[in-house]
């Protein structure tokens, strides 16, 4: 029942300006969090390289985070619970899953999940400035997809230094339960 | 946990109710998600994390209280559930969880699970149930298919008839019973509130794939979908609707509000020398 | 001379009453003032089968059965064989019987004793609800010299619930009965009158009552256990009274739940035991690792039965003890101790509770169906200041360790509830914080800490009862200190002059206090109550001791009798 | 001169593959004729962790690991620092890493040893599916003079259902590991070439492995068992295994499961086994009782790993003695046995079934991690005639007693199928005829006779190693014996003997043997890898010491070494 | 054994699958029934004696092995079904029955009794359910009502939700589930007969008074009845009914045809040491 993470519920994206906040609040930090612990995977696995790229994302949503708080000014932006924020997919559009991780994985494979990512994150936001009836509204989701657009062209080109590892990469020289 | 500049404590986020020590689980392993859901769940209910308990026995899952800022056991295999029952009942004032994997709470466990379903102390027991176990590397659990071929111990596959917890939970008389998947983290996280605020004892079945050695739980994420019906309190709807789940649906299946286990704990003594009188020549 | 006691048996079968109305004698032997000491046996139905009431009544404190019995009454004799050998009767004994209810077995009557008989089955039914078992405690009554006016006082509170006709019935019964001891039976040599006591100066209870009543003294207000005989009656005690005490007693599904139960407890800050027998402490041996290595503190008792596997269910030996000092895996230090007699249940068991608490472990506590079933008079115990305090930290700030390594190793333990104190208990090795850990200086800190913890507090004179002097010793533990201390007692009235150890602190060893309390010992004799030399292996094990040692071993379920060890240091010497 | 042995150990992380390239070196060393022992250590992660494989080469049959190792190759060095510990470098060793990959620890820098840098990983990018692990086994080949056509035999073998591409790569890799070693480093003095062999005379195995094959070799056609680290692999090597001998393995629900399966099964007079450790061997307890109380033949295996409670699973050490011997409750006597090296674990547990089942009763096999996990060449054992024989009633007919007392103290036991032979095995004490009995005499008499079929029994030669001469003896037991035994050999060479005296037969204790063997004796050393002194308190319960005692007692997860030993033994003298 | 006259062996009679121990039992107690019923079974099927396996745990139940002229093994307290599981495994020609009480079963045992449903395993477990624990004099067992107040232990009732053995038998996958009642010794013959010859694992649950520590069960005989319906195969079914059932209706519920677990025993090896070519090197 995976529906596609990149899209504000059917029928129904005109958030208001505070909802707004909340979702890409909500979207950030739970990127941060969410790099930051598969950051901690990767050194706990001995994979460094890719550790350090993810704790390098981890750091860029961070700034996002400060980024949505600085919109929001002085006003607090109001709790929702995290079930109650309202996407199609099961999990935040620009969060990876934990499930898409392997310990074997790749600076390539790393960045093809983070440009997913941004790439959800960035529609997620067009679409709410396509359909928002509040002017503010539009104007702030095109900000956040602006945002994400940079971000997913700076992913784009760390990308283009990591070649597709070849087809063995998660081939394990001492599978488990082999002793 | 974060405070804010006028020095009263801020509300406590997700982050804050997780601890320093890195988990050693596979990346990919659906107890990330599962950490993640109930970290979540803890901060929606705002409980202070040294009001609360995390009790395990041991396997991949059951190393899950180290990553938590809250109290934590790591009993021995199988025997987390009696921890939980003797620490709650003792000091009902805290919120005590107990959580492990499905070998822990069904193979070796399975007798307290039988027995504190009946008890109904209200806990909230969290399994995460990869079919397999995991940390012995990969053996049937009783939740494994009867062909599942993989492991050495069971060449030919285990050939017995898999065990199916939520029946087990509702045949035993647990008060709350759900089902979630690794794959709907924020899911995960309500339902995991609504068990704890559940009075009595409440049992989550988590979807959590092992991923090194039932790599096709992979799929799982494709294959859930959330129960066609809403949760009921009646036991016998309940039981029909278990007839026909393929333990695939995510959902709360029975909500009941049968009293809890609680024993009153009221010192009725002066002194306890008082208890010598009986005896007294 | 005056006898120094009179020890009285009682058989029947099919519910005759013959336990009723010996804990009836037990009872207005207390009330007049004397000391008694109350134990029986019965076949292995659970109601109607044969049974018998063993009394033994005193002028000083009594802890032991006597070698001989000096009456034996029977209501009736069916199945009475099975128990010879628990009734060895003196010469001369007075024998009694109901000729109406079949003559007695002809190897009694083949014994140098004077038997006589007793119409109690006629002479009851001429009494409305009239009961033999009644006539027999008349007949005991006026035989020990008890006041009928002790003994109607004592039926018309036993009785009060059942009505006028039945206590009416009760005194008339004694009243007929001491008229038949006068009419029928010759005089027996009473005891000397007891002396004046003021009520309420002492307690008649039974050694699973006295160990409950210590545990709750000790601050338990936590217990989680399954039946299992000899030590129901510690919980069937235990349930209504912790209530009381303001904690809780829970029944659990097995013996696996029930320790685990405990540890939950005490982890959340609630001192906690459970009592048991040796096949439930077998289940739980792996549960109490976890205790030792979390450092959680809890108390098991284990009433010990005839073993091995479900042995004798309802009888005594002391043959777990192996299992009690040796039985977890890995280096698991912690405490085991035993109670030397009824009225030392109490004091051993809130010692232990305090121990564990103190020194954050486990403690056995050994005690065996000889201590736990028996009922005694013994005197009421001062209020001793062994309570549970358990180290807690005084604050409790970021770097928290749980496993801090100490001076004295015990670290102290953060309770759920107290803010910045998490942390996570873990039967894994783990760091000084708790966290696992599989590097070896940390395992070797952790089992150094564990170990050091119990070796170097200082458990003070109550590790042991150390009694007389001379060049003999007596080595023992448990209930077997009973009749080896009556054996020294005699042979000091004889004017030999030796020692008694009775060993009350098993675990950690003290062989410097041992080596104390044997200076100048030339002859060691260890005496036990099993098959397999189990305390003199531990004693070989753990101590050095002097001179010539030799083992008076005898298993269960016959009681080991003063004479017994007598015979050893006579035969020896 | 040459040198006696070579040890390497080969580091790396995250799936780099060198347990299966020191796998690798160990079949082709054992190919090329040595002898060798290949043991492992890795981080907490369930894949993926830091790991190390350390290998011993040499021309004689080898049971221990070295003191030091003279080559340590790292295919990268991350979380090396954990290893540390346990992998003590020899002066001089040499050094391998890749830059590549990231530099070595300053810590092992700042040592007196030779480092070198190979282009492991750059070299293996180079070959299609080229892997460093392989280079590196190709360098170690080369060092140690591993001819090229060996390893190419192998891989043929090991890679033959990965396909051609995968062969063609190992076989470059390695080529390209030999030519790096020529020309990049230092020639290392090589072991003097092997004896010839003729294929099949020796087996390459795990500890693990050749306790199954024991097993089946001994007659047990019934496994029952629940998974547990060290002992898995047992298990999974008699799931087909077995099978195939035309008997089957049952993974049950837990230990208490498995335990009273297999006790189920043998009653049925099946040979029957279960295999666990601590953890799992405490909750068998109470039903390894009712297999002594019933006497129903049964091996239990505890490979041991560190102690207390979950401890530290992959790791070794002897400290679930106390509870083997001594953990279950009431008088108990069983069998204790213990291998001394990898390729005793086949004799010993087959020797245990034969015991088992020979005197009907419970035998404990306590073997531990280092011994089952670790692979080692060893000699093909003799075809030995130990095998399951008990001793079933000739005829049965209606007086038929199955607890009957005999001369030998072993009772023919009927089995189900038996006409005229049914009877009920029982846990409750009984009669000869197995009828539930609370007499005294019953009991001492069963006591007597479970506890002298086993200590009259005559265990022959096998009880012990026994080994050297001299005045100055060294007791040990179970993995730390291989350790021990190469000390001594260096005294020996060095002029000096020893004697060594290896306990195989723990229980029942065997004082009149170990009298003979200590013949002479003024010192004695008692060597043992755990914390609370556990197999010095055993012998000092049970035997006489001769002389002056001394204990070398070190617990894991680290392994004595045999300098260790020696030490001990020098700074005495 | 009878002989007759011509030397053939005749046909046995119940009274030769008794031993000559006479039980234990308080006069009055329902297991005097169970006896006499399983014997007249035996005696039905005709089985020789020597190929008849009684297990028992501990409890007053737990001691009929001891009381028939079969085989026997009076265990440990609640691993009666583990003992059963590897005899017949090891021994698939024997006919092995389990029996013992509430206790013995359900509350030490409960771990046992899901696993062996679920195995599967071709043996018989009879239950002798008095609600209590008779053998250590009376307190309650899972089956015991919460209101149970006459055991010192409990002295307000035990307070937790009964076991339903029947239910728990289904959801773990018996094959074969009945109730009986003492009070008709010949239905429970029939009873036990069918479950005998059912392959795959039988579940009978008979009440069985204990009229020591619970008199009023001397009522059961009035209350028990028929079940309205005939025994099904289709679990769902079994289900159903069992969720109108009062634990007073005797009968089969559930026939159910999983294939019984039951490995080959084959041997594939000319000499054990073929094994040991694997290593050679
Ligand atoms: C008494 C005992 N028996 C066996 C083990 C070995 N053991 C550790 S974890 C485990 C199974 C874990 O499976 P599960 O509970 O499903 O957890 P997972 O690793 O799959 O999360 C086993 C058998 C043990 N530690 N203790
Ligand atoms: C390990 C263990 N724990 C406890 C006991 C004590 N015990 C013996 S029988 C029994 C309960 C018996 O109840 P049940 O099985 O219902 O049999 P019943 O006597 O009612 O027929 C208990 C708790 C024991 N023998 N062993
Ligand atoms: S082995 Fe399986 S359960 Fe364990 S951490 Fe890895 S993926 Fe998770
Ligand atoms: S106590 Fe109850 S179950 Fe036990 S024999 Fe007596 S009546 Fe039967
Ligand atoms: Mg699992
Ligand atoms: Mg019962």
């Amino acid at each position: 029942m995976s529906a596609d993470r990149s899209k504000p519920p059917a029928g129904g994206a005109d958030y208001t300006v505070d909802e707004l906040l909340a979702h890409s609040l909500a979207i950030e930090a739970e990127a941060e969090e969410r790099y930051t612990m598969l950051a901690e995977q990767m050194e706990v696995h001995n994979n460094d390289e890719v550790a350090k790229l993810f704790r390098r994302l981890a750091e860029i949503e961070g700034k996002h985070v400060a980024k949505v708080q600085a919109l929001s000014g002085d006003t607090p932006i109001p709790h929702i619970a995290p079930w109650d924020l309202r996407w199609q997919g099961q999990s935040s559009p620009e969060a990876p899953e934990f499930d898409d991780l392997h310990y074997l994985m790749t600076p390539h494979h790393a960045l093809e999940l983070a440009l997913q990512g941004e790439c959800y994150a960035a529609e997620f936001f067009a679409d709410i400035a396509a359909s928002a009836s509040d002017a503010t509204v539009r104007q702030m989701a095109e900000e956040l997809a602006q945002e994400e657009r940079e971000h997913v062209a700076l992913v784009e080109k760390w990308l283009a230094r990591y070649p597709k590892p070849d087809r063995n990469w998660a081939d394990d020289q001492d599978p488990p339960g082999q002793e | 946990m974060s405070v804010d500049t006028e020095g009263t404590t801020a509300a406590l986020a997700a982050r804050d109710y997780k601890s320093s020590v890195k988990p050693v689980w596979c990346p990919g392993c659906g107890d990330f998600s599962v950490l993640s859901a109930l970290t979540k769940a803890l901060a929606e209910m705002q409980l202070p994390p040294e009001q609360v308990a995390v009790i395990s026995g041991i396997g991949c899952s059951s190393r899950i209280p180290a990553y938590l800022n809250t109290y934590g056991f790591h009993g021995v295999h199988g025997r987390a559930l009696p921890l939980g029952v003797g620490l709650k009942v003792a000091r009902p004032e805290l919120t005590v969880l107990v959580s492990g994997g499905d070998g822990d709470g069904f193979s070796i466990g399975g007798n307290h699970f039988l027995h504190a379903c009946r008890r109904n102390v209200d806990i909230t027991y969290i399994v995460m149930d990869n079919q397999v176990y995991g940390m012995t590397k990969g053996q049937a659990s009783p939740t494994t298919a009867p062909d599942w071929s993989l492991s050495k111990l069971t060449p030919e596959g285990p050939g017995i008839n898999p065990f199916y917890p939520l029946v087990i939970a509702l045949a035993s008389g647990a008060n709350f019973i759900a089902r979630a998947s690794t794959s709907d983290p924020n899911g995960t996280a309500r339902m995991l509130v609504e068990a704890i605020r559940h009075p009595g004892f409440s049992f989550v079945q988590i979807l959590s794939p092992c991923v090194t050695f039932q790599p096709e739980q992979r799929d799982w994420k494709k294959l859930v979908r959330p129960a066609p019906v809403a949760a009921t309190s009646d036991p016998a709807k309940a039981a029909r609707r278990l007839m026909t789940d393929d333990n695939l649906f995510v959902g709360i299946l029975y909500q009941g509000s049968r009293e809890p286990f609680q024993p009153r704990l009221e010192n009725r003594l002066e002194h306890p020398t008082e208890l010598e009188e009986q005896f007294a020549v | 001379m005056n006898p120094a006691s009179v020890s009285i048996a009682l058989a029947g079968s099919g519910g005759a009453g013959v336990l009723t109305s010996g804990n009836a004698l037990l009872e207005a032997a207390a009330q007049a003032g004397w000391y008694a000491y109350l134990s029986r046996s019965a076949g292995p139905q659970i109601r109607g089968g044969e049974s018998v009431t063993m009394l033994r009544i005193c002028n000083d404190p009594v802890e032991s059965p006597d070698d001989t019995f000096e009456i034996l009454m029977a209501i009736d004799w069916r199945n009475f064989e099975r128990f010879a050998a628990e009734i060895p009767l003196a010469d001369n004994a007075l024998v009694l019987g109901d000729a109406d209810t079949g003559p007695p077995p002809g190897f009694l009557t083949a014994l140098p004793v004077r038997y006589h008989e007793l119409p109690l089955k006629r002479t009851a039914s001429g009494i409305a609800q009239g009961r033999p078992n009644m006539l027999a405690l008349g007949v005991l009554a006026e035989l020990i010299g008890i006041p009928l006016q002790t003994i109607t006082d004592m039926l018309n509170r036993l009785l009060q619930t059942k009505g006028q006709v039945a206590l009416d019935a009760g005194v008339s019964c004694v009243t007929a009965g001491m008229e038949l001891a006068q009419k029928k039976l010759p005089a027996v040599q009473r005891l000397p009158a007891p002396a004046p006591r003021s009520p309420g100066e002492r307690l008649l209870i039974t050694g699973n009552e006295a160990t409950g009543l210590g545990a709750v003294r000790g601050g338990v207000r936590f217990v989680a256990a399954y039946p299992i005989t000899p030590a129901t009656e510690i919980l069937e005690w235990l349930a209504p009274s912790v209530d009381k005490a303001g904690g809780t007693l829970v029944q659990a599904e097995d013996e696996l739940a029930s320790i685990n139960q405990i540890i939950g407890a005490s982890f959340g800050g609630t001192p906690a035991l459970t009592a048991t027998s040796g096949p439930g402490m077998a289940l739980m041996l792996e549960s109490i690792g976890l205790a030792v290595a979390a450092e959680i503190p809890i108390v098991v008792v284990d009433v010990m039965r005839n073993g091995p596997s479900t042995g004798i269910p309802t009888k005594s030996e002391q043959a777990d003890l192996g299992m009690a000092l040796y039985g977890l895996h890995g280096d698991a230090p912690h405490l085991v101790l035993a109670p030397t007699s009824v009225a030392d249940c109490l004091f051993t068991t809130q010692w232990a509770v305090h121990l564990a608490e103190a020194l954050q472990v486990p403690a056995i506590v050994l005690s065996d169906q000889s201590l736990g079933q028996s009922r005694a008079v013994i005197e009421r115990p001062a209020d001793l200041t062994f309570m549970a305090r358990r180290e807690t930290p005084a604050s409790v700030s970021d770097g928290y360790q749980r496993y801090a390594l100490t001076a004295s190793g015990v670290s102290p333990m953060a309770i759920p509830g107290m803010a910045g104190g998490q942390y996570t208990a873990d039967g894994l090795e783990h760091s000084p914080v708790g966290t696992p850990s599989g590097s070896a200086a940390d395992h070797a800190e952790q089992l150094h800490k564990r170990q050091q913890k119990l070796s170097g507090f200082n458990y003070g004179r109550h590790w042991a009862d150390i009694e007389g002097k001379g060049d003999t010793a007596v080595i023992t533990w448990g209930s077997t200190t009973g009749p080896v201390r009556e054996a020294l007692a005699r042979r000091k009235a004889a004017g030999h002059t030796t020692r008694l150890i009775a060993v009350r602190l098993l675990a950690p060893a003290q062989p410097a206090s041992l080596g104390d309390a044997l200076a100048g010992v030339e002859r060691v004799l260890i005496v036990e109550q099993c098959h397999g030399q189990q305390f003199y292996r531990y004693l070989r094990a753990h101590y050095e001791l002097p001179g010539e040692v030799r083992t008076f071993c005898k298993p269960g379920p016959l009681p080991i009798r003063p004479c017994d060890v007598l015979t050893q240091i006579e035969d020896w010497l």
